[in-house]
């Protein structure tokens, strides 16, 4: 494109591996997300709905348990790598 | 995430993807709140009509829900951004 | 493409925004289908599966349960609307 | 859904487009009847191959899979129809 | 692009019906085993996780429970087939 | 899966879909066994960390899961074979 000259701002190429490594990130953390709200909902969340507020043991259940959620999600990462590269 | 290592366009167009997968991601809590306080809630089905009481307990359920996505984003903001700490730089 | 003439059919022009919108609503419905099959295949089917027929209190229970299932779906579209205003 | 907003070219991306759903939405569909079936009528795994009761019980269960399948989607278009109504024109 | 001559590998066409025939048979082999996984290990796996490996009656019950599986889903698509003819 | 009926061509593009589709199944599994695991292993919520019995717990759940989806995947081989034996050549 720079061939023709004139355009001062030069074209940058979109590399559609590199597009492929973000959707993917994006996905993944999406994804960890989504599950992390589904698994403390049933761990923390009383289904009578007394009260539309959390009140303070949900709230206290969910702060620890989506910290424990990512111990877990490390603790397997390093397994998993642990097995690669064996 | 840090995407600082891909060049401009290339950002541009990762800016537009997480546009796109926000929309997503807004219609997918939408309908698991629905089917969520539905299963949770629902359980007359002799009525045609949600009860006074099915009904307010899906306003709570709603409710409970949209603060637990919130509480949950908030600390999975903190932790991801812990996680990548030593990473980066 | 009229540029050089000759083309008595004009060609219209896709706007790939209309495609994304339609396919965005076209998964929603079928989403909401599929979620809705499930919730009442959990309510009101008896899995024992004495006979293949649905008998009159599953298919009077699913009736009801397709339409309350909507009932809670306006509900909650109404609330969030509420939510997204303020 | 009514897509005539959209122009004709547009239609007809999206007549495809539906078409192509409808192949994935049946595979989905005849997937989650195996499984139900499967989840709900396999309890002996002593014996390698299904015994006349299990047999029996997928068969009743697919059968009423489809039906129950059939009468949400007949309750669905007729609640989706009076849903637009008042929105349409 | 054999226009220009000169390339003497003759370039294939790819048809993209055929891609997408293959990538609905890649989701779909891929899908059941997902499904057989998933019901497998409700069916299968004590879940107190006493030992790491799988124990004899474990083993047992995931082959026995693969090969249910497959005749459940042969079972069904004989049925559907029947139905989409008549 | 038997893909000689289509083109080199088609066949170059199919291999690298496989390829990605490897990626992604793996990332699918790894997801999988972490919810697998912390929902069966995780159960006390007054302690900000992991004790160490969870930890015990989440390790044998995680061997227990690989190994269970190598044994499915074996048993899932062999019978997709035999499956495919007399539709093929």
């Amino acid at each position: 494109m720079s061939f023709f000259g004139g355009n001062s701002q030069p074209q940058q190429a979109i590399n559609p591996q590199n597009m492929m490594m973000a959707e993917q990130e994006l996905e993944m953390v999406t994804d960890l997300f989504n599950r992390i709200t589904e698994s403390c909902y049933s761990k923390c969340i009383v289904t009578k709905y007394e009260q539309g507020e959390l009140n303070q043991p949900e709230g206290a259940c969910i702060d620890t348990c989506v910290a424990k959620f990512f111990q877990v999600n490390s603790m397997v990462g390093e397994k998993m790598q642990k097995i690669g590269q064996s | 995430m840090d995407f600082s290592r891909f060049n401009q366009a290339e950002q541009a167009q990762i800016a537009a993807m997480i546009e796109h997968k926000q929309m997503k991601d807004f219609l997918r809590l939408y309908s698991n709140l629905v089917q969520r306080c539905f299963d949770d809630c629902a359980n007359d089905f002799t009525t045609k009509t949600l009860t006074g009481k099915e009904g307010e307990c899906v306003n709570k359920c709603a409710d409970k829900f949209l603060k637990h996505s919130e509480r949950v984003g908030s600390r999975f903001a903190e932790l991801s951004e812990n996680m990548q700490a030593p990473g980066s730089q």
